[in-house]
Parts: structure tokens; C-alpha cells; sequence
């Protein structure tokens, strides 16, 4: 079978400024993957070259057996690519509700099991973007990937800000759409803790470069230390 | 003998017709005299006062011009004019006749061949008198030379001015002032809108239902523009110093020949041109001009035939003619005027005395 | 003065307001809910007075020139779009301004190049010519009440578009953030052709209909262009209904101000100056108007803080 | 005992119908990190924008260094000692990392209208800036344009900013969001040094580094402060952890 | 500023001297007309450049200040030209035609418009802050337009040049290397305060508003200042263009010269130092030479000046910079 996601020795540039040296990785259906790495490791940039936020320069990245080199990156999405992005990007003017149903399809997601996730959305329904808190906001970042019923879900950071309790709450939410099999997500995110409890395998990045990969449990502390800092 | 012209007109943007014409008009009379000796350049000024400015310096300086001409409007004449003459060169104006170069600040090297501003809205206001209007509504447009149109409109006019409403400059909706004149008792409109403000106000009267006799100068009505008002412009009143039907020599062989050389009827502006370059043509068979004394001597004797009839200089180099009252007419499916009335005959200037030259 | 002349001087503020919505609304469709500076939307305005024009004259019809008034500047709309415009999203506002600026070169002067210098003819419907007389004895223009129904039309069609639509949410979305709708899987590019072609063939429409009634020349746009931006800053960029209340606000001061500033200024002054200063003081009213509510108001009066 | 720095009293803060802040009272000692934590919405971050101004409350004041300061404009309070950070990084993108620091330097030194001549040759003002810029661990991209820094870089460029103030009271509104494990020891050992220069408010989701790092907790729930105490007194506060921290083990 | 950048500074300024001065040497004095015309607008331009460029403080009414600077002096030249005071109470004072006094005060004039505009104007931000300033500048122009005392519509012409001790500005080359001059001082101001902290804070205020509050800097207060600055230099550029036409008019006042002097910003390169400079020497350039080709030049100007946006990026100073950096 071939696997959902490969990238093959993919390199990215920033106008001049190299970002991704040859980056590895692949993802079966089903999976749950952390890509873990210091800051500037290249995790963004990888996440962006899946759904062509970037375009790589050389390397290749298949999707379900399909080069998504040549794709727009609205046409990467409709194969069923989701992204919660680093830094939120909510549309800011719109309400809470409109940026849910902004770019919905149709699945298993919709405003109704998307708001009993995050219950503090609901109340908020009609508030725009740009008033909310930031761990709101986040809550919408991801609210919104889920409403596009992806199969592979993106999640950059999507913790970031959130308070323990709504943290467990998507940790727990994320093991039953595992369970499900039907989700695979790729994961970036700071606690290792958290991850290790949920992800089947990490990725170490360093320089653009996958360094490692494995499982948590073959994660000794050592390599954590070397290649995380920790 | 030979002649450099300088000519500066609008000749890209909205206000182009009427350069286009004053062009058309000065080359079609420069080729009919087939006299290699004179050459002329032609420059686009845009509209823009700056810009004019310095095309004359650039004729001046660089292509070494004799004589310019060709500017259309009054707030470029007043840029350039001055700076021109004072440089020892001669302009020949085919249009503009602001009061400023008619009077105080009229210059031996200065001639008119158009008019002075005021003439055709005198014309009006003395056709008015003849006319039976006795309470006309008087609109122009608020700067100088819409207060001066309604100053010449007064300055023969009788009756009683029931009101003299100024707009703004490139105003093209009329729905407020066409409610106030229906509200008063005015018994006629006199308007001095060039260009577009002429033909929007024209096609919101007629929308309005007011039924009212329209007066104005020839500009609004001219031949370029009156297709584009239409069927709403006949019966109007019009004052001008030519009309294509003008019956004389000159002027019949004019329009036949502009007609032929551009496949459209000629304009007012059309005859201006050509009438300055006729009296060009002939100073310059009196006179060299490198002799600034007698070719000036020459301008000022006009001894050409001018489209209009009888022509000559007043004491401040404008002219003086005759100045009818036309009608607008519609000939097979061509809107034209039809000449009706003399409204003024040998008609000066009411800034002679102003002008110590 | 009477009763009847006020009032028809409030419709007529009206009806002028009406007008520039119907410009405004095409302007605020691309201006605030793409987020581009449009300096050519008067062009397009022109183009459709003169496609308008054109057909109007060849066939006999004027609802056919309407139709293509419409149509062309669509086209229009969508071909400079494709070209153009498409390439500048992601580039500084200044980048929009230069471009539009050249394009409304090309395109005034185009124009003057395909129909020559001379304004054209263009004459309201026979159905829709003379007066009606309205309750209260006021006498006016049909012309002018059909353009208060289009406008109204427009406005309504516009609001529900943009407010309750799908599409519109789509693209308010992209106007926030063009690269992250695309990365949800929606086509922003194409989306973006059609509302630019959509204000576009607004714009032809009002070139069209007030071109009926004004001068249909090169240049035209040009003016209400200037008041069209007026109207949305003051209602507040991007709001259809803040581009509605604008463009009556502006409708209604304009017209009010040219009639009864000099009223006003002749309780005290000779006629002749009160005149002079009262229509020139009723030039500037507009922008006073804008600068009023801007400084009390600095988004306009639909506007949202920082938007 | 020490006067408060920083003193709030009965601060109150509504968006329309919503108390986003309602009537709260705190206060920040010398030498003390005061942790602030709550659920999302709670209101922390409207907290901090009304104590530096970017905010004005319908009521209560705001005491800094024994003066009220809730009248005053954000940059009069910026330039009297009350820095922060952002919660979502607020960056000049096209200066370099060091002109961002540097800005900071100059403007709380009220260094900005020098027309003529600027103050990076100024051994002194540049010094103060590259420390910062070490100090974040932002050495190596000095003279990188900001834009180009990746999340993590730009939220120790936050933390860098703040610094560069020279505070007498810091105000971090989550800055360990986004630096990654690392990163978090490195500000950990960070905001441990600078205790002594200023006292800090410290946001965090981070439970880990709060609990390191806070003298006291106070716990903020829709805009009212529920309970303020010491470290293991929060920690072992049934409510908190029910309503926040969501362990009901350990 | 890179080397690069400096190397081609250099080049241009030593092109706009020169040219001109061999083309009047070889008996084509109209290139100096074209040249005083390219460096006074260029100083407007700079003057624009200063607020929008580093400011990033879009003002769509700089004719407001341009038009500003030429009316002082055409009306301080009348003034002294017909023996009228200008004021008559509570003091006399009459005209002039002395260029420094003339300079000043079109500066001063400028400035203090600037500030009044400013002040209002500079509390809204983007679209609304270009809008507010060309709103502010169409009541100046819809004023001088019906104003009678000073020509209206019609304008004010001048008929004489100023003067300036020790030189005859009726010389075409001399009233070019004023105007030069004037250039290169306004160029080196604009320069001296990008590089200041002033400057610093001025361009981190275009990029993130909220942020320098927060670093203890007004920003209200900064852009005003900015502003001022910015309109005085543009009112300098007004006084010099009505001594080069001998001409006022409300043209000057009007949004098409706002928009030419924002098209010369952007063309040239925004926030450049040079970027006027190449911006209005090519427009003008392309103005002279495409109207010979054709009636309808302006649609080739339009679709050049489309060329440069699509494909030259950052105006002309930055792609040639881009191009030589590879
Ligand atoms: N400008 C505003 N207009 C309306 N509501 C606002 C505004 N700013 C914040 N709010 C609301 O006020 C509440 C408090 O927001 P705040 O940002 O202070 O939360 P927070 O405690 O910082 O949360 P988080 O931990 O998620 O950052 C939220 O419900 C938010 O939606
Ligand atoms: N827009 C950009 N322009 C130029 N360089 C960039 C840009 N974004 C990121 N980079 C650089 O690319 C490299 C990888 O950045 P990336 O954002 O992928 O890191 P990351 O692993 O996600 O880090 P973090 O944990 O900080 O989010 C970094 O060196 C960064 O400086
Ligand atoms: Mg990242
Ligand atoms: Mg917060």
C-alpha cells in the first residue's frame, strides 16, 4: 500500500535563504507523527511545502501516491490536506462562525461536533476573530482544519496557549480520531510529554534534515538532549 | 521668407476636440497655400498650464518658433501668453480671449483671432433684448470665466436677470439647480456650460419637463458636440461669429474643403484655426518676420479672407465682426445650426480703453 | 421657497446619492472586500457608458446597450483582473495604486482612440423619458426614479450577497488572509475573478445609466471616481450598507448644500457674492463632510476599529 | 516588608456586554514573579493591556512605583518602567533583530527625536541591546531581518524587546508559547536572573515553569480573580484544578 | 544603503547635472527646462518619499503643500510687483521677490498646513488616511479655484523671476543649478533623517504601530512630525516650480498632481533616497518622447508605467539594485 505521505529528499528555500536540506519522512494512513526539533529546525517549512504554502525546490512530496509538486495549494487541500497553522491565522474579521464555515466540506466534522469540542466557542459564535483570546483563537485555528474533514491533519503548534484543561480535551479528542483509524495527523508541538502519550512515532528535525525517527520509547534521553536540548 | 509655428494645444485627455480641430483647421489652410516656407510643430499641452508653459520655452528655446499659437483655453493662455510675447515672440491666439490679454495686459505681439471672451455672451444678452426675453435664469459655472460670461450676458442685456447661479466647475448633475428654475418665473435660461457640463445640463432639461427657451454661446452647441446631445439641443439659441452656412467665398470653400480633407463637417474651433493660419499666411506675404516691426504691421491690416466676412483688428489686437444668433437644426439625420439673426454687427471689445498699447 | 422644492431637492439628494451607490457599490465590493486599491474602476465606468453608447446607437436599442454597457466592463473587469491585477495581491497597496493608475491611461486614452474625441450620444429609453408627477405635486424625471430603483436593487442584491452568502464569507475571508483560505482548499483566485468582474460590471452599469443623462466622454470616470471613494470612507470600507448611508449622505449634502448655501449666504451678503461664496463653499461641502466624520469617526461610520 | 511596585485596585474592563475584567486587585513586589493563570478567556491578556494603557478600564486604578499611571498614555508608561511582552509576537519584520531590541532602548530613553545622528554608535545604548540580544539566545541572527526568524525566534525576540526596556516591572504575557522544551529552561534560568533587576507578572500556560519559577499564583476565571497563594497552595486547590489544570491525579 | 546603491546615487545625480548642461551647450537649452522641471519635482517627490516611504503614511493631498509653496511665492511676487500689501493690519506687509525670503515662507506656509492637516488627518490610518488627505487638498483646490483675488481658475502669473543675490535666475542654467541645488540639500536632509533615530523609530511605525507604543514612543507624534517635515520639503518644490513657470494655478493644488507626485515615489522605488529622482526622470522622460510617437501616447506611457509595476519590483532603484546583486 502506498504510504499517505512521503516526502523524498526535499529541500526549500526562503528567497535566498535555505530552510529544508533534504528532508525525509513518511506517514501511513492512520498514523500519528510528531515532528519534533529546536526552533528554526524547519518544522513550519515542512508543514507549509505539504500543503504548498511553499513550493519546494527539489525532492518530491506524493500524497496518497500523487506528486503534489505541481499542485496550487487549494488543490493539495481538496485531496484532503488540513492545517492548523503556527501563529492561528484566523480570519480576523470575520465571526467565529464564518470562519468555520468558511471552507467546510462536508464529513464527519461540522459546526455542531466542532463546537462540543471546544464548548467555549459556542458562546462566541457570533464574535469576530479579532476579539477573541488568543487560546480562543487557537481553539478556532483548529476548529476550522477539522471542518474541512481532512484526512491528514496538519497541526503546527496548535497547543500553543491553550490551558492544560483544553489541551487534554484535544489530546483526548486526537486519540479517539486515531482510534478511528480514518485520521492521520502530523504533529508539531512543544511538550514531549504530551506527544509521546499520543504520537506512534516522532521525527527528530535539525537543520532541515530529519535526524531521526522512531518511537518515543527508543527516544533515550540523551538524543533528547542533543538534539532538543532537554 | 520662411515661418517656424509653434502651436500648443490639448491634445490627449478629455478637452481634446477642440484642439484636435483648432489643429485640423491651421494645417488644412497651412497646406491649401502651399507655401514650403512654413512649418509648423505641434505640441500637446494636456490641459495642464505647467506643462504649456514650458512647451513654449521648448519651441522658444530649442525648435527656434517664430510665432506660437493654438492654445484653447484662457488659464493656459494666461501662463503662457505673457512669457511669450516678452520674449520678443509673437502668439496669435485661436481661441482663449480672456479679458487680462485684451486689456491691461494686452501686448503689441499679442492678436486674437477668435474673440474676446465676452463677445458671444454680449451677443446673447443683446439677442435677448430683440428677442423678447425679459426674465431669463442665467447659469454658468463658478470661475472667472463663467463670471465673466454672465458679466458680458448683463452688459447689453435690458430685461430683468431673475437669477445668476453659479455651479461648480465640471458639475454633470443639474436635478438641483433644473428644480430651482422650474420654481422661479423665469421666462429663459441663458448657460454658459463648455463641454460635458453642456450636455449633461442639456439632456436633464429636457428630461426635467421644463419648457423653457434655452440661450447660450455657440460653444455648447458647436458641431462637434451637438450629435452627442441630440434631438434635445433643437430650437436652442446660440450666439457665434460663424456658422458653416455662412454665406461667402471663403467660408463655402472651407467647409467643403475641411470636409473633404477629414470626412466631418467643421467646427467653430475648425474655422478659428483656420482663420489664424490664413492671417498668418498673409502677414507673411507682407512681411518677414525676422522684421518684427512690419510683419506685425501686417498682422494688424488682416488682409486675408476670413470664413466669418469682414474682419478686422480693434485697437487692442482682438477682432471686429459680426456676431449671429444661430438655431440648431436637424439636416437629414445630422444636427447642425442654421444661422437666424444678426445679433451684433462690427462688435468690439468693452476692453479697448483698458489696453495702453 | 415652497414646500414642493425642498422636497424635490430631497429626492434629487436622493437620487445623486443613489447614482454614486450604484458606482460605490462595485468600488466597495473590490476596494474593501478584496482589499485593493482600484484607481481604474472610473475607467471601467467609462467603458461601460461607451459600450452603451455604442450599441445603443448601432441597434436602436438602449436596453441592449445596457446589457452590453454591463457585459463589456465585466469583461473588462475580468481581463485586467487575469492580467493584472491578479499579479499584485500579494504586493504593497503602492504597487495597486501605480498599476491602476497606468491602466487608467490605457484605458481613457484607448477610448478616445477607438471613438475618437467627441462625446457620444446616449439617450434614455423612450419608456423611461419625461416626467411622472408624484403625490404632492411633485413633477420629476422617470430616468432619475429608475436609477433610484436600480440603486436600490443593487443594494439589496449586494448586501445579501456579501453578508449572507457563502461566497461572500469566502471572500471576506480572503481578503484577511488570501494564502490561508487557499491552504483550506478554496479556489480564492477564482473567486477573486468573478467579484472583481462583478464590480466591474456594477461600474458599467452606472457608466451606462448616468451616462443617459450626462456626457458620455473620455474622462467621465474620472470625477466619480474621487466622489465614489468619498462615499465608501465615509460609510466605511467594505460595508454595503455603510456605502449605501455614504452615498445618500453625500447625495444629500451636495445637492442640499448647492441650494441652500446661497440662500443662506444671501440673508447677508448681495446676491451675487452670496452666490459666488455659497456655491463655492457648496464644492468643498463633500470633503468637509468626509473630513468631519473621519476625525470623529476615523473608520467611517460602518467601519470597524482597526479593519 | 517591601512596597508594591506595581498596584491595581478594582480594575474593571467590559467589551460590550462582557466583563472581561472585573473588579480585580493585585499587586507585584520587588524581587517577586507573580505568575497570573487562568482558562483561555479569562482575561489575562486584557489585564496586561490595561495596566500599560493599550487599554483604558471603565474603573479602578493602576499604582506604578507610588504614582497613579491610569491616566497616562501607553508610551508615557512604557517610558516609565512598564514593559511587555505579546502573547502573539509583535515584531518589526523588516529591522533587523538588533534594530528591534535597539528600538527599544531609544524609545524608553526617550532617545527619538534626535533628527540628526543616530544612537547605534552610542557604545553604551548598542551594549544594552546585544546583551538582550544574547541573552535570548538571538546571538547568531542579529542581523537577521525579522521577518525572517522562524515562530520560536520571534517569541525570544518578544521576550529580548521587553527586556531591552530596562523594566522596573515586566509584564510576560505567555513567553513560553512557541520556544519549544529548549527554550523553555533557557527563559526558565532567564527570568530567575532578572527577578532581581525587576519584578515580573508572569503569564503561562506552561504549568511546568510556573510552578518552577512563581512566589506566588493568582488564578483568574471570566475576569475575576479567584484565588491568589503560594505555589503548592494553588496546586493542591481543588477548584483550580478541576476548572484548569484538569489533573484530578498527579 | 549598500555600495551598490550609493554607486548609483552618484550616477544619477552627476547625469541630472551634466546632461542638461551639455545639451544647453551644444544649443539645446530646452533640456535644462526639462531638468529644472525633473529636479523640482524630484524635491516634491522627496518631500513625499519622507512621509510615505519611510512613514509609510500614504498622502494622497501632497499637491495640497506643493500648490502651498507656489501660491506664496506667486503671491508674494505679485505683491511686490505691484506695490500692494499683502497684509494691512495689524501690520504692513508687502511682497517680495527675494528667493530666500520666499523660500521660507512657502516652507513655513507648507508646514503649518501640513500640521493642521496632520493633526486631524493623522488619526485614521491606511485607505482612510489617503482619502482624509486628498480630501483635505480638493478643499484647498475647490477654494483656490473660485477664489477671485488671485486669478481663480485662471491662476497667477508671475511674469518675472525671483531673484536670488548674486545670480541671475533669468538664466536658464543658473535657475537649473538653484534648483539643483535645492535638490541635493533636500536629498541630503532626507537622508540624515532616515538614518537618524528618528528615522529608525519613523520606519518601524510604518511596519508595526502598536509595537513602538508599547516601547514608549508617541506614534501620533512621530508621524506628525514626520508629516510636517514631509510638506515643508514638498512646499519648497512648489515655490521653485512657480519660478520655473512664472506661473501659478490651481493645478497645482489639484489630485492629479498629488497622484503624479505619489506616481514618481513609487515608480522610482519607495523609501529610496534616489527613488524620486529616477521616478520623475523617467516620467517626464517618457512624457517628452512618447508624444512624438503618437496622438495616443498616453496609452503607451500607461502600459510602460504597467510594465515597470508587474515586472520591475521594489521601482526602478530596487530592480536595478536586485539585477546587479544577481
Ligand atoms: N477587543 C475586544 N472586544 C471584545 N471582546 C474582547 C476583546 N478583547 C478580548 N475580548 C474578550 O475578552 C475575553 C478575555 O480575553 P483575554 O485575551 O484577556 O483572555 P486571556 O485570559 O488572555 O486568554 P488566553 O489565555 O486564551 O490568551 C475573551 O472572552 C475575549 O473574547
Ligand atoms: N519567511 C521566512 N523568510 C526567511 N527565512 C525564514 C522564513 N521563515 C522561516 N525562515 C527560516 O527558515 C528556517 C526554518 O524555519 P521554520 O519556521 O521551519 O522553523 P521551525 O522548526 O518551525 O521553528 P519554530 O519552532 O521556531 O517554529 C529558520 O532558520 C528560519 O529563520
Ligand atoms: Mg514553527
Ligand atoms: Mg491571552
Amino acid at each position: 500500500m502506498a504510504p499517505l505521505l512521503s516526502m523524498k529528499n526535499v529541500t526549500a528555500f526562503y528567497g535566498g535563504s535555505q530552510a529544508l536540506f533534504g528532508l525525509s519522512l513518511r506517514m501511513r494512513q492512520g498514523e500519528v507523527v510528531a515532528l519534533v526539533g529546536r526552533n528554526g529546525a524547519g518544522k513550519t517549512t515542512a508543514i507549509k511545502a505539504i500543503c504548498r504554502l511553499l513550493r519546494h525546490r527539489s525532492g518530491e512530496i506524493r500524497f496518497e501516491g500523487k506528486d503534489l509538486g505541481p499542485l496550487a495549494s487549494h488543490r493539495a487541500a481538496r485531496l484532503g490536506i488540513g492545517l492548523a497553522p503556527e501563529g492561528r491565522r484566523c480570519f480576523a474579521t470575520l465571526t467565529v462562525e464564518e470562519n468555520l464555515i468558511a471552507a467546510a466540506r462536508p464529513g464527519h466534522w461540522n459546526i455542531d461536533s466542532v463546537l462540543r469540542l471546544f464548548p467555549q466557542l459556542r458562546d462566541r459564535r457570533s464574535k469576530v476573530a479579532r476579539t477573541l483570546s488568543g487560546g480562543e483563537q487557537q481553539m478556532l485555528a483548529i476548529g476550522r482544519a477539522l471542518m474541512t474533514n481532512p484526512r491528514l491533519l496538519l497541526l503546527d503548534e496548535a497547543t500553543e496557549g491553550l490551558a492544560p484543561l483544553v489541551r487534554r480535551n484535544i489530546w483526548e479528542a486526537v486519540s479517539e480520531l486515531k482510534s478511528d483509524g480514518e485520521l492521520s495527523i502530523l504533529l508539531v508541538d512543544k511538550s514531549l510529554r504530551e506527544l509521546a502519550a499520543i504520537a506512534d512515532r516522532c521525527v527528530v528535525l535539525e537543520r532541515g534534515r530529519d535526524v531521526w525517527s522512531g518511537t518515543f520509547d527508543e527516544l533515550t534521553p540523551e538524543m533528547a538532549v542533543r538534539h532538543l536540548g532537554v | 521668407n520662411s515661418l517656424k509655428v509653434g502651436m500648443i494645444t490639448t491634445l490627449s485627455g478629455g478637452g481634446a476636440s477642440l484642439g484636435v480641430d483648432v489643429r485640423d483647421g491651421f494645417l488644412l489652410a497651412v497646406k491649401q497655400s502651399n507655401n514650403p516656407n512654413i512649418e509648423v510643430v505641434v505640441e500637446d499641452d494636456q490641459r495642464k498650464p505647467d506643462v504649456a508653459v514650458q512647451l513654449a520655452d521648448k519651441l522658444i528655446q530649442s525648435d527656434k518658433a517664430d510665432v506660437l499659437t493654438g492654445i484653447i483655453w484662457s488659464n493656459l493662455a494666461l501662463a503662457v501668453v505673457p512669457s511669450v510675447v516678452n520674449q520678443g515672440k509673437f502668439y496669435l491666439s485661436p481661441n482663449a480671449g480672456p479679458s487680462a490679454l485684451a486689456g491691461n495686459l494686452c501686448h503689441e505681439n499679442y492678436f486674437n483671432v477668435a474673440w474676446q471672451n465676452d463677445n458671444l455672451h454680449e451677443a446673447a444678452g443683446a439677442y435677448a433684448n430683440t428677442a423678447g426675453l425679459a426674465r431669463p435664469y442665467l447659469v454658468a459655472p463658478n470661475y472667472p470665466a463663467g463670471k465673466d460670461a454672465l458679466n458680458g450676458f448683463k452688459r447689453f442685456f435690458e430685461g430683468e436677470v431673475v437669477q445668476s447661479h453659479y455651479t461648480r466647475l465640471g458639475q454633470d448633475d443639474y436635478a438641483a439647480e433644473l428644480a430651482l428654475i422650474r420654481a422661479t418665473d423665469a421666462d429663459s435660461i441663458f448657460f454658459f456650460l463648455p463641454g460635458g457640463m453642456g450636455i449633461a445640463f442639456l439632456k436633464q432639461f429636457a428630461q426635467s419637463g421644463i419648457d423653457l427657451p434655452l440661450l447660450g454661446p455657440a460653444f455648447s452647441f458647436d458641431q462637434g458636440i451637438l450629435q452627442a446631445v441630440g434631438e434635445a439641443a433643437i430650437g436652442v439659441k446660440n450666439t457665434s461669429q460663424w456658422s458653416k452656412d455662412l454665406d461667402n467665398e471663403a467660408n463655402i470653400g472651407f467647409v467643403a474643403a475641411f470636409q473633404a480633407e477629414y470626412g466631418r463637417l467643421p467646427s467653430l474651433y475648425a474655422s478659428q484655426g483656420y482663420d489664424t493660419a490664413n492671417l498668418l499666411i498673409s502677414a507673411l506675404a507682407n512681411a518677414e518676420v525676422s522684421d518684427a516691426d512690419a510683419f506685425r504691421a501686417a498682422l494688424k491690416a488682416a488682409e486675408f479672407d476670413s470664413v466669418r466676412g469682414d474682419f478686422s483688428f480693434a485697437a487692442n489686437h482682438h477682432p471686429v465682426q459680426d456676431i449671429y444668433v444661430r438655431e440648431v437644426v436637424k439636416e437629414g439625420d445630422i444636427l447642425t445650426n442654421r444661422i437666424v439673426a444678426l445679433a451684433m454687427e462690427d462688435r468690439s471689445n468693452a476692453f479697448v480703453n483698458d489696453c495702453s498699447m | 421657497m415652497s414646500i414642493v422644492l425642498i422636497a424635490e431637492q430631497i429626492l434629487n439628494g436622493l437620487q445623486l446619492g443613489v447614482m454614486l451607490f450604484l458606482m460605490a457599490a462595485g468600488l466597495t465590493l473590490i476596494f474593501g472586500v478584496m482589499g485593493l486599491i482600484n484607481l481604474a474602476h472610473g475607467s471601467l465606468y467609462m467603458i461601460g457608458a461607451f459600450a452603451c453608447a455604442g450599441i445603443a446607437s448601432a441597434t436602436g436599442s438602449f436596453w441592449l446597450g445596457l446589457l452590453a454597457g454591463l457585459s463589456a466592463a465585466a469583461a473588462a473587469g475580468a481581463i485586467v483582473e487575469l492580467a493584472v491585477i491578479r499579479r499584485l495581491y500579494n504586493r504593497d497597496h503602492l504597487d495597486q495604486v501605480l498599476a491602476t493608475f497606468a491602466l487608467i491611461l490605457v484605458f481613457s486614452e484607448g477610448t478616445r482612440w477607438v471613438f475618437g474625441s467627441f462625446p457620444l450620444y446616449l439617450t434614455p429609453p423612450e419608456v423611461l423619458e419625461g416626467t411622472v408627477t408624484l403625490p404632492g405635486g411633485i413633477i420629476y424625471s422617470r430616468f432619475r426614479l429608475a436609477i433610484i430603483v436600480a440603486g436600490l436593487a443593487v443594494a439589496g442584491g449586494l448586501f445579501l450577497l456579501i453578508g449572507k452568502t457563502l461566497l461572500g464569507v469566502r471572500i471576506r475571508a480572503g481578503e484577511c488572509d488570501r494564502e490561508m483560505i487557499a491552504a483550506l482548499g478554496v479556489n480564492i483566485g477564482i473567486l477573486y475573478t468573478l467579484v472583481f468582474a462583478l464590480g466591474a460590471g456594477l461600474a458599467g452599469l452606472a457608466g451606462a445609466m448616468v451616462g443617459s443623462i450626462q456626457s458620455v466622454q473620455v474622462g467621465m470616470g474620472e470625477p466619480v471616481l474621487i466622489l465614489a471613494f468619498v462615499v465608501i470612507v465615509i460609510g466605511g470600507i467594505g460595508s454595503v450598507a455603510g456605502a449605501f448611508v455614504g452615498s445618500i449622505l453625500v447625495g444629500m449634502a451636495d445637492t442640499l448644500g448647492r441650494f441652500l448655501f446661497p440662500v443662506f449666504f444671501g440673508t447677508f451678503m448681495d446676491p451675487s457674492s452670496a452666490m459666488s461664496v455659497g456655491s463655492a463653499l457648496a464644492s468643498m461641502l463633500i470633503y468637509l463632510l468626509m473630513a468631519a466624520v473621519l476625525v470623529f469617526r476615523p473608520q467611517g461610520l460602518f467601519g470597524h476599529v482597526g479593519a | 516588608m517591601a512596597e508594591p511596585i506595581l498596584r491595581i485596585y478594582n480594575l474593571t474592563k467590559s467589551f460590550g456586554a462582557l466583563l472581561a475584567t472585573d473588579g480585580v486587585s493585585l499587586d507585584l513586589k520587588p524581587g517577586e514573579i507573580h505568575a497570573l493563570i487562568g482558562p483561555n478567556g479569562a482575561g489575562k491578556s486584557t489585564l496586561v493591556k490595561l495596566i500599560v494603557g493599550e487599554l483604558r478600564q471603565n474603573s479602578g486604578s493602576i499604582e506604578f512605583r507610588g504614582v497613579r499611571v491610569d491616566g497616562l498614555g501607553a508610551a508615557e508608561r512604557a517610558r516609565r518602567g512598564l514593559a511587555r511582552s505579546f502573547q502573539v509576537s509583535s515584531i518589526f519584520p523588516e529591522l533587523t533583530v538588533f534594530e528591534n531590541v535597539f528600538l527599544a532602548v531609544q524609545g524608553t530613553r526617550g532617545r527619538t527625536y534626535r533628527f540628526f545622528g543616530n544612537d547605534i554608535s552610542n557604545a553604551e545604548f548598542s551594549h544594552l541591546a546585544s546583551t538582550q540580544v544574547e541573552r535570548a539566545k538571538l546571538g547568531a541572527r542579529s542581523a537577521a531581518v525579522a521577518s525572517e526568524l522562524s515562530h520560536g525566534e520571534r517569541r525570544r525576540l518578544e521576550v529580548a524587546m521587553a527586556l531591552a526596556m530596562r523594566p522596573k516591572a515586566l509584564l510576560l504575557d505567555e513567553p513560553m508559547a512557541g520556544v519549544g522544551a529548549e527554550g523553555t529552561r533557557e527563559l526558565t534560568n532567564l527570568l530567575k536572573e532578572i527577578r532581581a533587576e525587576s519584578p515580573i507578572l508572569l503569564i503561562e500556560h506552561d504549568m511546568d515553569a510556573v510552578f518552577a519559577l512563581a512566589d506566588r499564583i493568582s488564578v483568574l476565571v471570566n475576569g475575576r480573580l479567584v484565588s491568589t497563594g503560594s505555589v503548592s497552595e494553588i496546586r493542591n486547590n481543588e477548584d483550580v484544578r478541576k476548572a484548569y489544570l484538569g489533573y484530578e491525579d498527579d | 544603503m549598500s555600495a551598490r546603491e550609493r554607486g548609483l546615487n552618484i550616477g544619477l545625480a552627476s547625469l541630472l547635472l551634466v546632461v542638461p548642461l551639455a545639451a544647453a551647450y551644444f544649443g539645446e537649452p530646452y533640456y535644462l527646462t526639462l531638468a529644472t522641471r525633473i529636479a523640482i519635482l524630484s524635491i516634491a517627490a522627496v518631500g513625499l518619499n519622507f512621509a510615505l516611504g519611510l512613514g509609510g503614511l500614504v498622502s494622497f493631498g501632497h499637491a495640497a503643500y506643493f500648490g502651498l509653496g507656489g501660491y506664496a511665492a506667486g503671491i508674494l511676487a505679485n505683491h511686490a510687483l505691484n506695490g500692494q500689501a499683502i497684509l494691512a493690519w495689524p501690520m504692513e506687509i508687502g511682497g517680495t521677490t527675494f528667493m530666500p525670503a520666499i523660500w521660507l515662507v512657502a516652507v513655513l506656509v507648507a508646514a503649518l498646513t501640513a500640521f493642521l492637516i496632520g493633526m486631524l488627518s493623522l488619526r485614521t490610518t491606511g485607505v482612510y488616511f489617503i482619502m482624509i488627505t486628498l480630501a483635505f487638498a480638493q478643499m484647498l483646490y475647490y477654494f483656490a479655484v473660485s477664489w477671485p483675488a488671485y486669478g481663480g481658475e485662471d491662476g497667477l502669473p508671475v511674469y518675472v523671476r525671483n531673484s536670488f543675490p548674486g545670480l541671475n535666475t533669468f538664466d536658464p542654467v543658473q535657475f537649473f543649478l538653484i534648483s539643483f541645488a535645492a535638490l541635493m540639500v533636500s536629498l541630503a536632509i532626507f537622508s540624515v533623517l532616515r538614518n537618524s533615530n528618528f528615522g529608525l523609530a519613523l520606519r518601524a511605525s510604518r511596519q508595526n504601530a502598536g509595537r513602538l507604543e508599547s516601547l514608549g514612543i508617541e506614534v501620533f507624534r512621530l508621524r506628525l512630525t514626520a508629516f510636517v517635515v514631509s510638506g515643508a520639503i514638498t512646499g519648497l518644490a512648489g515655490a521653485l516650480y512657480a519660478d520655473l513657470n512664472r506661473f501659478v494655478s490651481p493645478q497645482m493644488l489639484s489630485w492629479h498632481m498629488s497622484g503624479e507626485i505619489m506616481v514618481f515615489v513609487i515608480l522610482g522605488g519607495v523609501g529610496r533616497l534616489f527613488g524620486p529622482v529616477a521616478g520623475a526622470a523617467l516620467y517626464i522622460f517618457l512624457e517628452q518622447s512618447l508624444g512624438e510617437v503618437s496622438d495616443y501616447w498616453q496609452v503607451f506611457l500607461g502600459l510602460l508605467l504597467l510594465c515597470v509595476v508587474l515586472f520591475a519590483r521594489g521601482g526602478l532603484i530596487g530592480t536595478v539594485l536586485d539585477r546587479r546583486n544577481g
